[in-house]
């Protein structure tokens, strides 16, 4: 019961703070920006104790908080940690003290409006990982929308108010259909079970014949596809993460563009398995094409939040491939990718801002970084590294496991028989590697090297930003050299995920044995 | 076809026809009597099914409709000069004041 | 003989009331309007239905057209309307005009449903016609009279009112 | 904790002191820190080998579990055996000598501490690739040596060509890593394990398609060959030397060039049963070593000729891999280590003297002035060329005669790598010439700062020139192992892990009977051909040196082909201009833009269209609104035609 309530907690602490900041009086007092980073770090101290206090045994009911809401439609207050959503909850509990850290000079950290934006924004990211319940799901996933369309919309670039819109207007469209496939699965629970019903436990354990499955998981992968985003649907990524303020691009790229593959993870695949095992062919290919469209996009950005965009489009495409290969070491290595990736791409971001904040607009023309101030050299190329995948960095655990993981899948359907899609898919996705070193070590080129001109002059990264950016570089390295350490938390989702797939009917023979393998054999 | 529906078609043209005479002209007191027109042939078709059903209901009805077209009539006159009074004309066209 | 009245004065109501859209000058119009009403009247006569047709030819064709020629005799000037008669609707207009009576024709309609009750045609002379209707419909008429008096009264007002203010 | 361990551990720490806080250290500490480490890792790595050399059990350490789920598990674990041992001496010797060097030749250097930071990273990462137990741990070695690499070779980050040098050599490396991570996903696919013990094991048994070892092969060798710079992802390698000499010494000549070699041997169970694979490795090889050494001849820039020689003489290294002789190919990496380090660092102290000129045509008669360089230089230069009793001579004898005796080895193979040996020693030659005699081209500014190098580097040199003099007697050649009735140390320590060894399903003669007059003859032959090159060097550049102009002029395109590197990198550059403008001419104006027309402003402007239409409507025209009824009324029948 105690860990039920601090998981209440993790969800409830920063609206509480969120509220007390807002009940302050008077303006421009620093006493709203303490208080309120004072709660991230509690909320941090929390999730990192729940974090290495869970076991992996999510199902056990511990970490359970459940509360009947709406009970004669089945609609439960349920929050509870589990495997999937493990370390999705320790990402956000890092990334936004970070955040608020690397803003407090500027002078919207003063602002009470922008730091009650960044609290709920954190509370309903929470809710969106933790909730159990479908509707409560898609409520706190619609709830991420407002906080940060009225922090791009205040606090935004020149262009602010295009970006806001088309950001608010076009995920909110992806998720009009989602909304419909939740009432979709409440009426079929109600068929089936006689009762109203939105708790994931009992849709997963529905009956979806073909139909119901396709028009689920269309609807849910549109809506993920445009949250991640997906090649064709990234439209309103550039704008938004080069107009937004820098701890909102932060955030956005590093917690938002995750409430894309979690939902699938949550919803796509266990809600609708026999069309996930269908579609994954075209799905992964999906994905691939926007690895390696995020990556020569990239290759020739002269606007670095633009190229950081694309390069974050580019690394979502490998979180996409991971799931739907649905092999143990490609779902191990998405999950990875996410914390990965949110650490990187937040560290990239936000080294810029305070580029942004030393010499103003004119960052998008620095060079010679190394030269002014190594110390900050140092850290933007830790962040690069990881982004490259080096080894020893958690880019490299991550996308090593996705391309492991997605080969065996695809070498092992190609050698059954099946089509090559996957393979060739995956193949391509290896190169993406290559144009990955390409654009991120251009970028390198372009920042850190160079002649200095003689009057520039920088201030290097001073004692409280280092701070701020070492959680990150912890959680990279951890992840890049001690994975194994922390597998064990999401070993039973990632099982139960394998389960839901191989138990699909429509799912040929010779995968369901090569997932039975799930890629590893007598390994040692 | 016997002489009933040939009366009823005939009211319908007539209505129609009334109905296109509104919709075309554009001189105010015309599309009055376009109006009256229509009236006409409500009237044609009601005698034209009191006659046929033998009944009185129907050709009483017709009263009725003489009573509103006599009020028409004279409530729409009163508002004609009216709105000449206003727009010194009596083109339709002038007369926009419904716009939305 | 009486099939052969109603076709001759069914094409004149007809040809009248085209009459009235076509020409320029109101006053022509009205007149039309006043041969189509008369030829509808003779219909009614011919379908027995003198009461009818007598109130047609009284009400209307005395009463309302006057009131309309003294309207158009008051403010008849050669405007915009004169010159171009017709608005910029005429084609849609005339095409769902044409529309309108075909599917009308077309509509099925069973003159079985009505059987005519017993009665002959005596059922509409001046007398018989008085006391049904008296008997079933004073009420009814009563209002229509209350009525009558108060469309001329608000007619009375408007123009007042509108020519003072 | 472990002495394994320890020798992976201590250039990590020293990377960590130099990197965190060794620009507020006086120089003499940072100094000691970067070469002690070395030093120690030289030490324990002796220490270990002579364990193993007696007792022959290869150490394994287990350090902890990398990534594990049920049926999958990944250990971070190391290995010493004999391949490893003999990697290690060489590394963390050449390694420590280099360091040693650097101090002396980076002293005027203001990021004296960084540089040694990143060449002690660098030794962490290329001892985790020899060192590595499984695929994983390897590929994380082979992937530091990369951003190590270019992190030295960018390492004057200021001049915008090094660090373009740099990103090339990482992004082609990048290329080959791609293939090497494939072919660890094949090779996992077929043997459930990515240990290499387990890997040899398993195919040892080849219940593999043929198809697949060759796919696994091939895949194997585009990796090695990004790695090792071969043809045709070779054309980082030359730009490399853009980075401070000791670093091309350290990685583009002694260490990192032959990880790819490593490979190949550390893999040899999965070569040995992918004949197609190893025909191409072997005539991959082959051209590499032609080609390199024809490139060698044409250049002026002393380093690069140096840079061409060391893909050459890895191109040779292959073709013993592709014959089967591994231990051959090892050999040669051995000998070459000192050789080509000493001539580097000879190279070194000849820019340190000339303060950053590397142009031969602008040195000459440098003899006298730098006697201590010239002799090493001179020596190394021997080696190189094969000639006796020179280490060099020895290992490339072994190969050369493997390229005629060894599996589907052949005649044109032999010819092929004596041509280009004959080439070696040519450009050598022709390098020393230009460099030490003949009349002095040195611009007066730079004629009077001449010197020695300190200490440090003449004592490094010395000690280079004098193992590459010896060591090739640990590794004699069958004949005169019998005439001396000497064992061959090198070999037989070897020996459990790679003996000579039978492809299966490959060709090749199998001299055995009357084996040794004709390994002799070869010998013969080759002791020839140093000497003929040698000889013909000394003819062109300093007898006749118009002959040079004139085989110059009657070249002409030939020539112009052989010095542009055989166009490979015009070929590269259009690739690259061609992705790009994919990017930005295609992608960005094109892609791009159709799609926010289609999915953003599309749907936008139509909304506007629609409520412009609907408004429209509202006219205020009263006839307008009549005949919005009339229709009405006329569908309304319509739809009663149709229905009732």
């Amino acid at each position: 019961m105690f860990d039920g309530t601090m998981v209440l907690l993790l969800c409830a602490l920063p609206a509480a703070v969120a509220l007390l900041v807002s009940l302050i009086p008077g303006k421009e007092s620093g006493l709203p920006r303490l208080i309120s980073l004072v709660g991230m770090l509690a909320l941090l101290a929390i999730s990192a104790g729940l974090f290495f206090g869970f076991d992996g045994a999510g199902a056990s009911g511990r970490y359970d908080f459940n509360f009947a809401w709406i009970p004669s439609l089945g609609v439960n207050f349920h929050l509870a940690l589990d495997g999937l959503n493990v370390y999705l909850v320790l990402l956000t509990g890092i990334l936004f003290p970070v955040v608020l850290i690397c803003a407090w000079g500027s002078s919207q950290s003063r602002d009470k409006l922008y730091l009650n934006l960044l609290l709920i924004l954190q509370a309903s990211l929470l809710g969106t990982f933790l909730s159990q319940n479908l509707m409560l799901f898609f409520a706190f996933w619609e709830l991420v929308l407002i906080p940060m369309f009225v922090l791009i919309l205040v606090y935004g670039g020149e262009k602010r108010r295009e970006a806001a819109n088309t950001f608010f207007l076009y995920t909110l469209v992806g998720s009009v259909l989602l909304l419909a496939a939740v009432i979709l699965l409440g009426v079929e629970s109600l068929r089936q079970t006689g009762a109203w019903s939105f708790e994931f436990s009992t849709l997963y354990a529905l009956q979806l014949d073909y139909g119901v499955q396709l028009f689920v998981f269309l609807s849910v992968l549109l809506a993920c596809a445009i949250k991640c985003p997906l090649f064709p649907f990234h439209s309103w990524l550039p704008l938004a993460y080069g107009e937004a303020p820098a701890s909102g691009t932060a955030i956005m790229s590093g917690a938002l563009s995750k409430m894309g593959a979690f939902g699938l993870l949550k919803l796509a695949i266990p809600l609708a398995p026999a069309v996930s095992v269908v579609a994954a062919p075209y799905v992964i290919l999906l994905a691939v094409i926007s690895i390696l469209y995020g990556a020569v996009l990239a290759l020739r950005q002269e606007d670095f939040k633009k190229l950081i965009a694309y390069s974050s489009l580019s690394h979502m495409g490998y979180i996409v491939l991971g799931i739907f290969s649905f092999q143990q070491a490609s779902v191990h290595g998405a999950l990875f990718q996410m914390l990965s990736h949110g650490a990187a791409v937040v560290g990239l971001f936000l080294v810029l801002s305070l580029l942004e904040q030393r010499v103003g607009a004119s960052y998008k023309t620095i060079t010679a970084l190394s030269t002014l101030a190594p110390r900050l050299a140092v850290t933007l190329m830790l962040f690069i590294l990881t982004s490259v995948a080096l080894p020893l960095t958690s880019g490299f655990t991550s996308e090593f496991l996705i391309l492991f993981g997605g080969f065996q899948q695809g070498f092992g359907a190609w050698q059954a028989g099946l089509s090559p899609l996957t393979l060739v898919a995956v193949v391509l996705a290896c190169s993406g590697m290559v144009l990955g070193a390409g654009y991120m070590l251009r970028f390198a080129r372009v920042i850190l090297y160079g002649k200095a001109s003689e009057d520039a002059g920088m201030v290097d990264l001073n004692a409280r930003e280092a701070l701020a950016f070492l959680p990150l570089l912890l959680l990279i390295l951890w992840v890049g050299i001690y994975p194994a350490s922390i597998m064990g938390k999401v070993q039973g989702a990632v099982d139960q995920l394998q389960v839901q797939v191989a138990g699909s009917v429509v799912l040929p023979q010779a995968v369901i044995t090569n997932i039975s393998k799930n890629g590893g054999g007598n390994g040692h | 076809m016997d002489k009933y529906q040939f009366l009823i078609t005939l009211a319908g043209v007539i209505f129609s026809l009334g109905l296109l005479g509104v919709a075309v002209r554009r001189n105010l007191l015309v599309v009055m009597m376009c109006l009256e027109i229509m009236l006409n042939a409500v009237v044609l078709s009601f005698v034209t099914s009191a006659s046929r059903s033998n009944t009185v209901a129907g050709a009483s009805m017709t009263f009725f409709i003489y009573v509103a077209a006599s009020c028409e009539i004279a409530l729409a006159m009163a508002i004609v000069v009216l709105l000449v009074k206003r727009h010194a004309t009596l083109d339709l066209d002038a007369h926009q004041d419904l716009k939305g | 003989m009486e099939t052969f009245f109603i076709l001759l004065f069914g094409t004149a109501a007809v040809l009248f009331a085209v009459l009235v859209i076509m020409v320029r000058q109101p006053m022509r119009a009205a007149l039309a309007l006043v041969a189509h009403m008369v030829s509808l009247a003779c219909i009614y006569a011919t379908l027995n239905v003198h009461v009818v047709a007598i109130f047609q030819i009284l009400i209307y064709v005395s009463a309302v057209m006057v009131f309309m020629v003294y309207t158009i005799m008051l403010l008849d000037d050669r405007d915009a309307s004169f010159q171009q008669r017709f608005s910029r609707w005429v084609y849609p207009a005339l095409i769902v005009a044409v529309l309108i009576p075909v599917s009308l024709w077309l509509l099925p309609n069973d003159s079985s449903a009505l059987v005519a009750p017993a009665g002959g045609p005596e059922r509409f002379t001046f007398a018989a016609f008085a006391f049904d209707f008296m008997k079933t419909y004073w009420f009814h008429f009563e209002l229509a009279t209350v009525l009558l008096l108060i469309g001329v009264l608000s007619a009375w007002t408007a123009v007042k009112e509108g020519l003072d203010g | 904790m472990n002495k394994l361990t320890l020798i992976l551990m201590l250039p990590f720490l020293g990377f960590l002191i130099n990197g965190l806080i060794g620009s507020r250290l006086p120089k003499a500490a940072v100094s000691v820190i970067a070469c002690g480490m070395p030093a120690l890792c030289f030490a324990l790595t002796w220490s270990l080998f002579s364990g193993i050399y007696v007792s022959q059990v290869p150490v394994v350490e287990e350090l902890f579990t990398w990534v594990a789920y049920p049926g999958f598990k990944v250990e971070a674990a190391l290995y010493f055996d004999q391949i490893s041992a003999m990697m290690c001496l060489v590394v963390t010797g050449v390694g420590t000598l280099i360091h040693i060097y650097s101090v002396g030749y980076m002293s005027h250097d203001k990021s004296f501490a960084r540089y040694f930071a990143y060449l002690n990273l660098f030794l962490f990462f290329m001892l985790l690739l020899v060192l590595g137990k499984n695929l994983v741990m390897l590929f994380a070695g082979w992937e530091g040596v990369g951003i190590a690499s270019y992190l030295l070779i960018g390492f004057w980050f200021q001049d915008s060509e090094k660090t373009s040098a740099g990103l090339k050599a990482f992004i082609v490396n990048r290329v080959g890593d791609t293939g090497f991570i494939l072919a660890a996903f094949v090779i996992f696919f077929f043997a459930k394990t990515l240990d290499f013990q387990e890997i040899n094991t398993f195919f040892a048994n080849g219940q593999t398609s043929v198809a697949m070892m060759n796919l696994i092969g091939i895949l194997l060798l585009i990796g090695a060959c990004g790695k090792s710079a071969q043809i045709p992802l070779h054309v980082w390698l030359p730009d490399a030397m853009a980075g401070p000499t000791p670093v091309s010494a350290l990685i583009h000549a002694a260490t990192m060039v032959t990880a790819g070699v490593y490979l190949l041997s550390r893999l040899n169970g999965v070569f040995l049963h992918a004949p197609g694979a190893m025909t191409v490795v072997a005539y991959g090889g082959a051209l590499t070593a032609l080609l390199g050494a024809t490139m060698g001849l044409t250049q002026y820039n002393l380093k690069k000729v140096l840079a061409y020689s060391t893909m050459s003489q890895i191109g040779l290294m292959f073709l013993a891999c592709g014959v089967g002789a591994f231990n051959a190919a090892l050999f040669h990496l051995f000998t070459h280590a000192f050789f080509k380090a000493c001539l580097f660092l000879g190279a070194g102290a000849i820019i340190h003297a000339l303060h950053g000129e590397e142009d031969m045509r602008n040195m000459g008669a440098l003899g006298k002035k730098l006697p201590i360089t010239l002799v090493t230089f001179l020596i190394a230069s021997l080696a190189l060329s094969g000639v006796p009793p020179f280490a060099g001579f020895f290992s490339k004898d072994e190969i050369l005669w493997s390229a005629y005796s060894g599996v589907n080895g052949s005649l044109g193979l032999w010819l092929v790598a004596s041509i280009s040996s004959f080439l070696t020693a040519f450009y050598m030659f022709r390098a020393i010439i230009m460099t030490f005699f003949g009349e002095s081209r040195v611009p007066a500014r730079l004629e009077k700062g001449i010197h020695e190098g300190p200490a440090s580097m003449s004592g490094v040199l010395i000690l280079l020139a004098f193992c590459s003099a010896t060591v090739g007697f640990l590794g004699l050649p069958g004949p005169l192992r019998e005439m001396a009735g000497v064992t061959a140390p090198f070999y037989d320590f070897l020996a459990p892990v790679i003996g000579h060894v039978q492809v299966v399903g490959a060709g090749g003669h199998q001299v055995e009977g009357a084996g040794h007059q004709l390994e002799t003859l070869f010998m013969g032959i080759s002791i020839v051909v140093a000497f003929a090159g040698i000889a013909l060097a000394w003819l062109f550049f300093s007898l006749r040196k118009q002959w040079a102009d004139q085989v110059k002029g009657r070249a002409g395109y030939a020539y112009d082909l052989v010095s542009q590197g055989y166009f490979f990198d015009a070929l590269y550059y259009l690739v690259v201009r061609f992705v790009d403008w994919v990017s930005e001419s295609v992608l960005a104006r094109r892609v791009e833009v159709g799609l926010d027309a289609g999915v953003l402003t599309a749907p936008n402007n139509s909304v506007n269209y629609a409520s412009r239409l609907f408004s429209s409507l509202q006219g205020g025209s009263l006839q307008g609104y009549v005949l919005y009824v009339f229709i009405g009324l006329a569908l309304v029948l319509l739809w009663g035609v149709l229905h009732v």
